[in-house]
């Protein structure tokens, strides 16, 4: 890497340095815009004790899901699980540790946490579980909890096309937690399908500024879709 | 008779007006998008990160990066916006959304919810409808009036977890419509054949039944 | 307006209701990226006793520099003023009271207040006068203040392109304060230099989402460069 | 001799790092743009949005849309990103920048720093500079070392008020390039032809002096 190219040529390299016990953020809502490949490559390295920051956990034998099969996973953040038979078994056998978390707050969580934002005060969670333990304060006459932010060891995205600078952009709805995962990471990785140019994205369309990514491989996909559904007639 | 699922998204859509950015949550309030009124536009937002969303799409337009909150594939209607998840939220925190419609297990008189754990059942998650009750100013419960058994959902005092409290002020169930205010349901309609008593009867909260409850018509 | 259309046509219209008294926000670096005509129209008005939020205040006759000639604003938020002779001699006589709030603060508290987040730590501030008074918090062995969001009656924007749903985009570095202002006014004017079909814009690329924008203009803008700098050679 | 402005940004400039984020201040930090060695390459920020600051535009080439954080009319390099100042600052405050490089009134033995406010002036405001001073980790102050008539401007304690405080690690001067650790100066390099003893004079606050400070040499 010389000067801010950000590209890796193996997927080894890519999660070079990820070892046990450490804190994985990833990308995607489901499993629409999930790293899929950055996740096999974890898969494959066999490191276990991770605290992994999602939205959701995959479902058997893809995405985050293949982190269950050997156990590698020991606690979760997530607004929401359990599209996941394997996951399901090991939370009841308390082999895993799940920390539910406000889909809204999950993600203003990782945007604190990359934009120096220690925490911050929600309305979201006051007076339900979520709020116990939390401080509450009330400015306006409303209730509101202090929620901290997040940041991660790692952080695992995928982007649709980048320049070699890092600069990505991301394909519709698979944006999602995308973003504020790049910016939470203190490495970062992206998996790109379309590695091009600098200078062919235009500058004020890029969703993630290159200075927030530290490694940049581009992947081909599956793109398993979770609930098909049609028009009909 | 009880109101059907159709019916009660039918009745809900009577809620919209034109040029609201509405959230429909999984289940009965995904099909109010099937009555919004002729000549009336209604902007669905999606908490993945869409405004605009459109029809599901056809075999051929079918694309995995083009889902909505509840996993389903879909479009994007021309004029919409995709952006981050952070940046939904912040439209739904931040009050943005004109009327949010979602199912509960319980609503109480003081317009607290329980909808997302029923405690030793499994613990899917909250996704966004902790966010959702907290932001909007607007929201409408949809939910059956009693269990199978009878036992009514809308409460004193939710018995189950909450999802937000303080925050719901209409509630639609299968057999009547109400708001919630000053710590009571006030019956507002009934569903046709419905009695005054029936709902009386089903409703564990404090219950104001004005002079007159008219009967929801339905086409 | 029907629907979605969020066009007027007329500046008066769009800055109908707006009184003495309110708090307006406004988009905008130094003169890059103002709404010079929503300005100009509030000037023509003579409201007068506004708080203004905004980076800067203009310069002599042009931007938020001509609200000063009625005296119109009693108050401003800004991180940086004073390329104005006008507004030396009001602060320092006195008839305009400035609250003076770090850039990166600034425009956090206007991002918090459009996205329900009533408050927020920083560490930017601590240990300065700017963090006198204000609430000290230790995290991770670091010491932060307490920032309080800020909302607008009117918020007031310029944008370069928008679909007549209000879907907005900037271009280049005129972008700036623009999309936090844009989330943070209880009506939200946007003028633009472009209005175009609905579909137009991809979706992807919107700034600003029409969600936010309550009423749309098209405008010409004069577009004055405060500090041309060319290349030598 | 002390160093003229060139030379000051010129030592600075051998701070830089390939691949480093780079974000300088009004005055002699810009200077430093001229002096990024050949072969390297560094990425300027520009907190008003902009990340990849080309040059100055030639006539043709300026654009009323296009400026940096000191409102001067530039370009964007390819392969720059354009964002808002929410995002501009929360890559600062997230301490993604490399390295911030601003000018200063006074700096202390303490890393504090002050360089916006003098009472009794007219006051401007800080623009972004308690910002960047409280998110880089790795921030280099430029300064004269002593006001014409000799005062010190390197503290044992600040005397205006703050921008920063323990933000400050390293300063260079027109006379020396010093470094600062548990409570004191260190200092690293002397401008050539400056004694050791004019450094100690000129410095007010806890000055360490190694057994051997180098001289800058300039090319």
């Amino acid at each position: 890497m010389a000067g801010f190219d950000k590209r890796v040529y193996s997927y080894e390299e890519a999660m070079d340095g990820i070892e046990s016990g450490m804190t994985v953020l990833a990308g995607g809502f489901g499993l629409c815009g999930i790293p899929e490949n950055l996740i096999a490559e974890i898969k494959r390295r066999g490191v276990n004790d991770l605290t992994v920051v999602s939205n959701n956990c995959g479902v058997d034998g893809f995405g985050l899901g293949v982190l269950l099969e050997d156990r590698q996973i020991s606690k979760i953040l997530a607004s929401y699980v359990g599209e996941n038979a394997l996951f399901e078994r090991q939370m009841l056998d308390g082999e895993i540790e799940v920390q539910l978390t406000p889909q809204g707050t999950l993600a203003e969580k990782m945007r604190a946490g990359g934009a120096g934002i220690p925490a911050f005060y929600t309305a979201t969670g006051y007076g339900t579980p979520i709020g116990e333990g939390k401080e509450v304060r009330e400015f306006n006459g409303r209730h509101y909890i202090l929620e901290e932010a997040i940041v991660g060891d790692f952080a695992i995205v995928k982007g649709w096309k980048a320049d070699r600078y890092g600069n990505v952009v991301y394909r519709k709805t698979a944006q999602n937690f995308n973003p504020m995962v790049a910016t939470a990471g203190k490495i970062t990785v992206v998996e790109v399908e379309e590695i091009v140019e600098p200078g062919e994205l235009d500058p004020a369309e890029i969703h993630t500024p290159g200075i927030y990514v530290d490694r940049l491989i581009q992947g081909t996909f599956e793109k398993r879709i979770e609930k098909r559904t049609v028009h009909q007639g | 008779m009880a109101l059907t699922r159709e019916q009660m998204a039918q009745r809900v859509a009577r809620e919209l007006e034109d040029g609201f950015y509405v959230n429909l949550g999984i289940g009965i309030p995904t099909l109010v998008a099937n009555y919004i009124p002729d000549g009336m536009d209604v902007m669905l937002q999606s908490e993945n990160g869409l405004l605009g969303m459109g029809r599901y799409p056809t075999e051929e337009e079918v694309d995995p990066d083009m889902i909505n909150a509840g996993k389903q594939t879909v479009t994007a209607r021309p004029g919409s916006a995709i952006f981050s998840s952070a940046e939904s939220f912040a439209m739904i925190r931040g009050g943005h959304v004109d009327l949010t419609v979602l199912g509960a297990f319980e609503v109480d008189q003081n317009g607290n919810i329980a909808s997302w754990m029923i405690p030793g059942k499994l613990i899917k998650g909250m996704g966004g409808a902790m966010d959702l009750v907290a932001g909007a100013e607007n929201i409408i419960c949809t939910m059956t009036h009693a269990s199978k058994d009878g036992t009514s959902k809308l409460l004193e005092s939710c018995s189950l977890p909450l999802t937000g409290a303080g925050c719901i002020n209409r509630v639609l169930t299968d057999l009547a419509y109400l708001e919630i205010e000053n710590g009571a349901f006030i019956l507002k309609e009934r569903a046709p054949g419905v009695s005054v008593e029936e709902i009386k009867e089903k409703t564990a909260g404090k219950l104001i039944v004005p002079d007159d409850v008219p009967e929801m018509v339905f086409d």
